[in-house]
């Protein structure tokens, strides 16, 4: 069976479970709104300060949020041994990687596309003028937290105190993606197009990605078969 | 300015000489209780073997 | 046998650092812009080398144990990643102080000083990760995988800080210029006793986790039994 | 050719050895029950051949090649203490999407085929999580067998049983038998399991202390393996 078939039966098994539960989504939604209302009493949102600070924002928002998708990624197959039975079936660790990480990307995604227009209105700030460069950064940005979150979550599936050891390890990991995601989001909104200064942070953000998805694919089968 | 700069410089070697003093003293502490565990397991084993 | 070594490498670490320190405070003179502070220096660049050797001995450590299976090499991992956190340590509080006295403040997100705190946050999480398992084959095995992401981590770290920092005002410091071929020999004799410091204390370190180790499967074996 | 083979095999938790210099074979339609106490090693074993950890020293064949191989993962079938399947996913998703990850001609078809053998047909799109027990315990069984398993690995699998499962395991165990398949398992239930066995091995504190034909006797009397090979 070919690469990405197997890979896209592992991502569509994995979202109809989350989406018959919705329990990570649900949680990763209302925990993002939670955070928007919650930095409004941080600073106050004048339109020029939210500007320069929505990058930041933005991204912390995304990052938490999308830890609580992602700690569940592997955590999920921990009931029942379902694990056991993935990493018997005969498809190779790499597509089972990158079929939970597309898994665990459309629906970080989904969770910021809808707390991109929230944003929008609490904060007041228009926030399409580059819409599709900004769609580029977002999908960047999410596959660098995905593939660590999604990695990192098959690192600590066995052991205690998973919940809190994930994100102690995924956020000190993840700050040169989320640099250049909050560096390039935040010229974006401001009306920067891409290229010319902020062309060095698209480059380190696509490097992240590359070089993190690499070792991940490499070390994978390392982690679950011990 | 001068005197400042002198403290400073003294407080900065005694920091950095401090937290490696520390850490030889985590390393003493951690040799302590490996020596207690092991008294403990001899112990341990020589009750097993009168039994 | 290693004993003896450990011995050795003291005694001449010892006799490097006497020598270092004699001639960081009696026979250099002060710099002329920053004074007396400017001699944290001569501690404060090698502790960072010594923590960089650290965890590129660490990642190759892992990536050992990974191919051999070898639990030396996790123990290898383990102490030297250990020693270079306390010399990590040591730099960022050095770096510290002396920004209290040259840009007036204790901390600055400055380039260098914010990716060795988010270094030393990584490595951190590494002895945390290993806390958290219990057997030892996994923890060996899961640390190792992290142990390498973390050093693949460190330059991305260490270039995207230094970019980011470039496009903010910063205090401006290391101006220009030659460096006195006395300092540099000082400087130079420094960073290697607290490389050969280093290797000391991860030798200590290696062998009570070699020792602690022998104790876990004589415990296991006593239970065993 | 042999079926199951460890050759020498070592595992270490830390320098601890969990298993010292197994030699196991199972040769085809064979049925070889590993048994011993607690902590013997027998679930460390099964999980080496099944290739879920790999062996310290020493190595497993399965039909002479490695277990983490393609082609060979595709011929183990595996049981453990959990039910490897999916709580939020009905009876049916859960063995397509089996019979998807094992490459079936027709995975849908089956599917079916496999929830009738199980006498799950009838509750096909329940969500596992609503299933009772001995429900879930067959829908495991069917996952095992969905891909027609040359290598059966079974680790305790009549502890957690009800005995209707227990029924349906052991007839699904003999066909398989007939079939020239292969069985590996390890047990507690000495009564059932060597009943099914035509080889019996045990292991002693990660060592084989025996490994032979079942004979009449160890049926009569399961405790008789032990008392010969099992004590220091």
């Amino acid at each position: 069976m070919d690469f990405f078939r197997e890979m896209w039966v592992i991502t569509r098994k994995d979202l109809r479970a989350e989406l018959r539960t919705k329990e990570a989504i649900n949680a990763s939604l209302a925990f993002s709104l939670v955070i928007l209302v919650l930095f409004s009493f941080a600073f106050d949102p004048t339109e020029k300060e939210t500007v320069s600070m929505s990058g930041g924002l933005l991204w912390i928002v995304f990052a938490f949020a999308g830890t609580l998708v992602l700690n569940r990624s592997f955590a999920r197959e921990v009931p029942n041994d379902c694990l056991d039975a993935l990493v018997a079936a005969p498809i190779s660790g790499a597509a089972l990687f990158m079929g939970k990480a597309l898994a665990n990307f459309l629906l970080v995604l989904a969770v910021e596309l809808v707390s991109l227009p929230v944003f929008g209105i609490f904060y007041n700030v228009h926030w399409t003028s580059h819409f599709w460069s900004l769609m580029l950064v977002l999908a960047l940005g999410t596959w660098g937290l995905t593939v660590i979150g999604t990695i990192f979550s098959a690192l600590t599936v066995n052991i205690r105190l998973r919940e809190l050891m994930a994100p102690l390890l995924v956020y000190p990991m993840l700050i040169p993606a989320l640099m250049s995601a909050m560096q390039l989001s935040m010229d974006l909104i401001a009306g920067k197009p891409l290229g010319g200064e902020n062309q060095i942070w698209l480059r380190l953000l696509v490097a992240f990605d590359v070089i993190f998805t690499a070792l991940s694919l490499v070390l994978l089968e390392t982690v679950l078969v011990g | 300015m001068d005197t400042r700069n002198f403290t400073f410089m003294f407080y900065g070697f005694l920091a950095a000489w401090l937290i490696l003093v520390v850490y030889v003293l985590s390393l003493v502490s951690r040799e302590r209780k490996i020596s207690e565990q092991l008294k403990g397991l001899k112990g341990l084993l020589e009750y097993k073997d009168r039994k | 046998m290693r004993e003896k070594l450990i011995y050795s490498l003291g005694v001449i670490a010892a006799v490097l650092l006497a020598r270092d320190l004699y001639s960081i405070f009696m026979q250099l003179p002060d710099e002329a812009s920053q004074g007396m502070i400017y001699r944290i220096i001569f501690f404060h660049v090698p502790a960072a080398i010594t923590a960089m050797a650290c965890s590129a001995v660490a990642c190759v450590a892992s990536i050992l144990f990974l191919v051999t299976k070898n639990f030396k090499h996790d123990a290898i991992a383990v102490a030297s990643t250990e020693v270079g956190l306390a010399f990590l340590a040591a730099n960022l509080v050095t770096g510290s102080i002396w920004g209290r006295i040259i840009w007036g403040i204790w901390w600055t997100w400055d380039a260098r000083l914010t990716s060795a705190l988010v270094c030393w946050l990584l490595y951190a999480g590494y002895l945390m990760l290993r806390r958290a398992i219990e057997e030892p084959a996994a923890r060996a095995r899961i640390s190792a995988v992290f142990n390498i992401f973390a050093f693949a981590d460190v330059p991305i770290v260490i270039f995207s800080i230094k970019w980011w920092r470039t496009q903010h005002p910063q205090p401006v410091f290391w101006g220009g210029g030659s460096i006195d071929p006395a300092m540099y020999l000082t400087a130079l004799l420094n960073l290697v006793a607290l490389i050969l410091l280093g290797v000391i204390l991860t030798l200590i370190r290696l062998r009570q986790e070699e020792v602690q180790r022998e104790i876990d499967s004589i415990r296991r074996y006593a239970h065993a039994v | 050719m042999t079926a199951v083979a460890a050759e020498g095999v070592w595992k270490y938790y830390g320098d601890y050895p969990a298993l010292r210099d197994v030699m196991l074979r199972a040769e085809p339609g064979t049925c070889l029950a590993l048994i011993g106490r607690n902590g013997a090693g027998k679930t460390t074993l099964l999980r080496i051949i099944g290739g879920f950890s790999k062996a310290g020293r020493g190595q497993v064949r399965i039909f002479g090649n490695d277990p983490r191989e393609t082609q060979t993962r595709r011929r183990l079938g595996w049981i453990g203490h959990g039910i490897s399947v999916y709580d939020e996913l009905s009876a049916f998703e859960n063995l397509s999407l089996f019979g998807r990850l094992y490459d079936l001609p027709d995975p849908r078809k089956a599917a079916m085929e496999w929830l009738e053998r199980t006498g799950l047909e009838r509750v096909k799109d329940g969500l596992v999580r609503e299933f009772s027990r001995g429900m879930r315990q067959r829908l495991a069984v069917a996952r095992a067998f969905l891909h027609q398993p040359s290598v059966l690995l079974l680790d305790e699998p009549f502890t957690a049983l009800d005995d209707r499962a227990i029924a349906v395991l052991q007839r699904l165990l003999r066909d398989a038998l007939a079939e020239g398949r292969t069985v590996v398992m390890s047990t507690h239930q000495l009564r059932e399991a060597l009943e099914l066995a035509t080889h019996v091995a045990l292991l002693n504190r990660g060592k084989t202390a025996f490994q032979g034909e079942r004979t009449a006797q160890m049926v009569q009397d399961p405790g008789w393996v032990y008392a010969h090979y099992g004590e220091d």
